[in-house]
């Protein structure tokens, strides 16, 4: 049984992947991946090639969760810092495994 | 001259200027990301491991008053850097800050090629200046984001434990204990791979490094005239405060142009990541371009050679 | 002419990259892409570093086949393994390109 | 406020990466994100593993632009290329972000 | 006790300490996925390299003995292991099988860590000990599995196509036929490489999987104290039943040392793979805590002294 | 035969049959492309240096008849080739132009490999000789692909631009200049990284190889007959052109045999990247199976004795 659930996506620079996943986990979600990846955005600011170059984030979550969390995203970093967010309808199978952890 | 070209014509740095040229000619060379931070570490615990052997034969009270000026050099150097840049530099206070921050760290390459430099001299640094690097990495931070209120307690804590627990202060110690804990002798072993291999592994990082340097210089133009002349007048002020500080506190004339190295240089490994999130208000353009694009090069080939030169003279008038 | 096709992606321990692969031939896809990525999930277990962290899977197929591929993967691998699965609506171009190779 | 976006994502030999990056920036693209996958199509041939395997590149773009760019892959790579894309609806934050740069 | 200090303060161990120390504070160190793995390649091959260029002028009659041995232990200790962790551990059959799996093959690290503190106390190991070591890999791993009814030939047959076809094992017995085949002398151009490198290279890899640990120590915790007793409990049984089939065997005090260190490790390369593709419902988290976090440190600070030292008594007994 | 039995009993040659035979067997085993790139960058700036340090020693009119012989190499065997494919192979015009453009250029490691059976024989090859891989990388690339009627200048301009910044050339002139700036002893500090190192992460670099090769030989069915035995056909043709230049521009005899080995190599590193970019419609693989698939694992068992043997009997001769 398929249920609609929504994929929040953070494109950031690497130093914040810490503390977007402890963002994520305030609200609660079952999990995350992430991954590396390169890329051009209006600012392109990164602390540093030490730190390589950006993180992108995903989290699986309720639709109802999903505001929430971009929001949240907007309002720490959107005004000093590099980082994209969108969402996007998927669909999964167990939903109850995304549920609290 | 001729130590002027002397300096320049080495493998290492010449690694450097072709990483430059490869840039500018936009090649589409470059060290793959996990190599470059794993030549990153090995160049780091292996600074810190012959450091911390040559500790282990250096007693307490020789090593005790170079420590201390060292720490000295990163309280005040950051102290010198800000007022500079915002009275010469015309920055606002927290990019001045975050820029101060970079110039009180230390770059542990530009160690590495003034050492380099010394020695070929046919001078005798002291072997235990890999401890001082490790003294110099902190401190003018911390000292340097004290210019400005940051957005709380949180954020500063964050800083500081970014530092401090940041890759390179962890290797460079980490690596100190474990050389002085085993002693020269028992480090026999890995002296192929930590020792003899070092200076060929540092071309491979001054290539990675040069592309990098390249990109930020091309960069560089939107920095303004005014910025890029304090990336050239803050690293004598600095170095001449180093070598001083360094004689003064007995070292010898080899060792006080390298100390003088250290304080004129600016961080690019520990400094900007913890400035970033003490500070994420402050433009990295500026901070990265100066540091990287303008500092590192300038000492490379100018900076070195004018330390070890007022390093020689200052020795001679005390 | 752009045609609804379903993204699929699977998110499963290294270790069984070939067999999830396989199992998407035995659904004749026509293609498949992966990439390693790290993450958190409710289990968190893998075998072990020497395999590394995880890999996401993705393959477009026509609508059709989706939820028969989701399904077998359920079936194999959510009892046991820390395997995550979902599908997105995406719009192809040349679908005649994803039917069967 | 939440805006309808367009996500489109290019799949595409390694060789090809700064080409499709130069061609999203002719169609005034804000940004875009790569990073390197593996994979296996219809075709499956790559200029050398010395190039590295293929590279995923996506771009976040008003609707309207989408269909363009789509296009504009497919006339330049479709015929002797091994390139994929497909476009995703997704939702943004800040879309005035994400206009010419 | 000495004998423990000297085999604790050595570059190998110590960086090991060092990550373990590093994931403690929370450092963001970590040596790059593609290093690390890169890193391990080198080492099984270069142990490989050595090992066969030994066994070349090794004569069989000389081998033979030891590598029956070997397999003796391979097949019995994986048994025993099951035996104790359904009695005392209290393990499910399925977990029990796993993790006994995982200590019927070998620890390469613990190998290497053996035969350096062998070789500092002056004696002289055996030169094909590495192929002992590929011979050791395999069938415990084979044995354990057969403790479960698994789900069908076919998974069956996966696990030990994996095992079979798994880097570590290719490349060590890759390793050993080329060194075989090369001979020592045609080795000597790579000998700087693969020979003078490698210890330091060894502190790299140890300094990740220090990291690793560290990790796995903190989860220790989940796992019952039952379970981590069993993880100090096997290395000194396993190990002396190494050593009694070492001197049995013929092998020098050194050589059968280490063959017990062999024996009283638990592989973290070949058999989690293979475990996890073979029983899935086993939990990684028991095995993986028990080799990595308990069994690995126990054996580098206490279980190899005391490897040796009973070698050393056993020997003069007989 | 013996010479040939010596040939492969190498670690370098016996490392990449480990590749393929880990490849044949289904292993896992695989170098990471970080690590990959890595050593290629490295081995490529080693050999740089190294031609380097010797070219400043070699008088200019020594080096530049072989240096001529080399250029006219790289623009008479792309037609060669042309011709052949086209007449024998049955290839279309474009698929033609496009193996033509990889044996007109040359494969590093081929050149390595001969290097090393030639010192084996106690031949002593020119030190200047990495100069000339430099030299013969580059025109046959550009020869070969005028041969067809790209779609306009700007894919042409592209593809030029992609040899001539790509990383293999620029690593190689890049190490040239710095091995000629800096002589022999300057680059003695670098030598234990660079010098003694070489063969040992060759081998490293050949595994990985062999893995691609065994890949690429698994799908050599699909390319038919008779493009296989264009693979065989073309390395002797153009070896044999490339040993007599060689002894004709006065190269002595173990030079000779190596720049034929150069000539008769196809590269798989600066040309595939070119030619996918400048003819996109020619059959990628074709000219991949063709030049690492069959030329490059004939060349290491069969080609280079013959190349030797050649240089050997034609010397006499003359
Ligand atoms: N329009 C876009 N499409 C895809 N990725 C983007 C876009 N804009 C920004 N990014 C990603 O987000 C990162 C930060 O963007 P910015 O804050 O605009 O510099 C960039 O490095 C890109 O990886
Ligand atoms: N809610 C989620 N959002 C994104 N990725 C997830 C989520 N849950 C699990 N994952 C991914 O799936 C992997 C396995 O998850 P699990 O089976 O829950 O341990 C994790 O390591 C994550 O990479
Ligand atoms: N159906 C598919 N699903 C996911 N990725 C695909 C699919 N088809 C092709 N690809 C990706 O696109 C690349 C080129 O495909 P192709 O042109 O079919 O060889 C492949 O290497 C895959 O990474
Ligand atoms: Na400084
Ligand atoms: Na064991
Ligand atoms: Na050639």
């Amino acid at each position: 049984m398929k249920v609609r659930f929504k994929k929040i996506t953070i494109v950031a620079e690497r130093v914040l992947q810490e503390q977007v996943v402890e963002l994520l986990k305030r609200h609660q979600v079952s999990g995350w991946t992430a991954q590396n990846v390169t890329g051009e955005g209006s600012r392109g600011l990164r602390a540093s090639e030490w730190e390589g170059s950006n993180v992108q984030i995903y989290t699986l979550v309720p639709e109802t969760v999903a505001d929430a969390i971009m929001e949240d995203i907007a309002r720490h970093y959107f005004e000093n810092w590099s980082v994209v967010v969108y969402s996007q309808d998927v669909e999964v199978l167990r939903p109850d495994k995304y549920q609290h952890p | 001259m001729s130590l002027l070209i002397d300096n320049i014509l080495t493998p290492v740095v010449l690694c450097f200027l072709m990483g430059m040229v490869a840039r500018w000619i936009k090649s589409d060379l470059s060290l793959p990301e996990a190599m470059y931070q794993g030549i990153s570490i090995y160049l780091l615990l292996a600074i810190g491991l012959k450091g911390g052997a040559a500790l282990s034969d250096t007693p307490l009270h020789v090593f005790a008053k170079p420590a201390i000026a060292t720490l000295l050099i990163g309280m005040l150097s950051p102290v010198i850097a800000y007022a500079m840049l915002r009275k010469f530099g015309k920055r606002t206070s927290i990019d001045a800050a975050a820029i101060a921050a970079h110039y009180g760290s230390v770059s542990v390459v530009t160690f590495l090629a003034a050492s380099e430099a010394v020695k070929r001299l046919g001078l005798q640094p002291e072997g235990y200046l890999p401890a001082l690097v490790a003294v110099l990495e902190v401190p003018g931070i911390i000292v340097a984001l004290m210019f400005v209120r940051t957005d709380g307690e949180s954020s500063w804590s964050k800083a500081l434990h970014e530092v401090i627990t940041g890759k390179s202060i962890v290797l460079l110690i980490g690596g100190l204990c474990i050389g002085a804990l085993c002693g020269t002798q028992k480090l026999t072993d890995v002296q192929p791979f930590f020792g003899a291999a070092f200076k060929g592994a540092l071309c491979l990082f001054m290539l990675e490094l040069g592309l990098v340097a390249g990109k930020r210089l091309r960069d560089a133009g939107r920095a303004g005239l005014r910025l890029l002349a304090m990336g050239i007048a803050l690293p004598p002020v600095l170095g001449g405060l180093g070598v001083a500080a360094g004689l003064a506190s007995g070292m010898s004339e080899g060792g006080s142009a390298i100390l003088g190295a250290m304080a004129g240089s600016a961080s690019y490994i520990a400094a900007p990541a913890a400035v970033r999130i003490a500070l994420p208000q402050a433009n990295p353009a500026y901070y990265l371009t100066l540091a990287l694009g303008i500092t590192f090069p300038f000492n490379l080939a100018l900076g070195i050679p004018l330390y070890i030169y007022l390093s020689r003279t200052l020795n001679i008038w005390l």
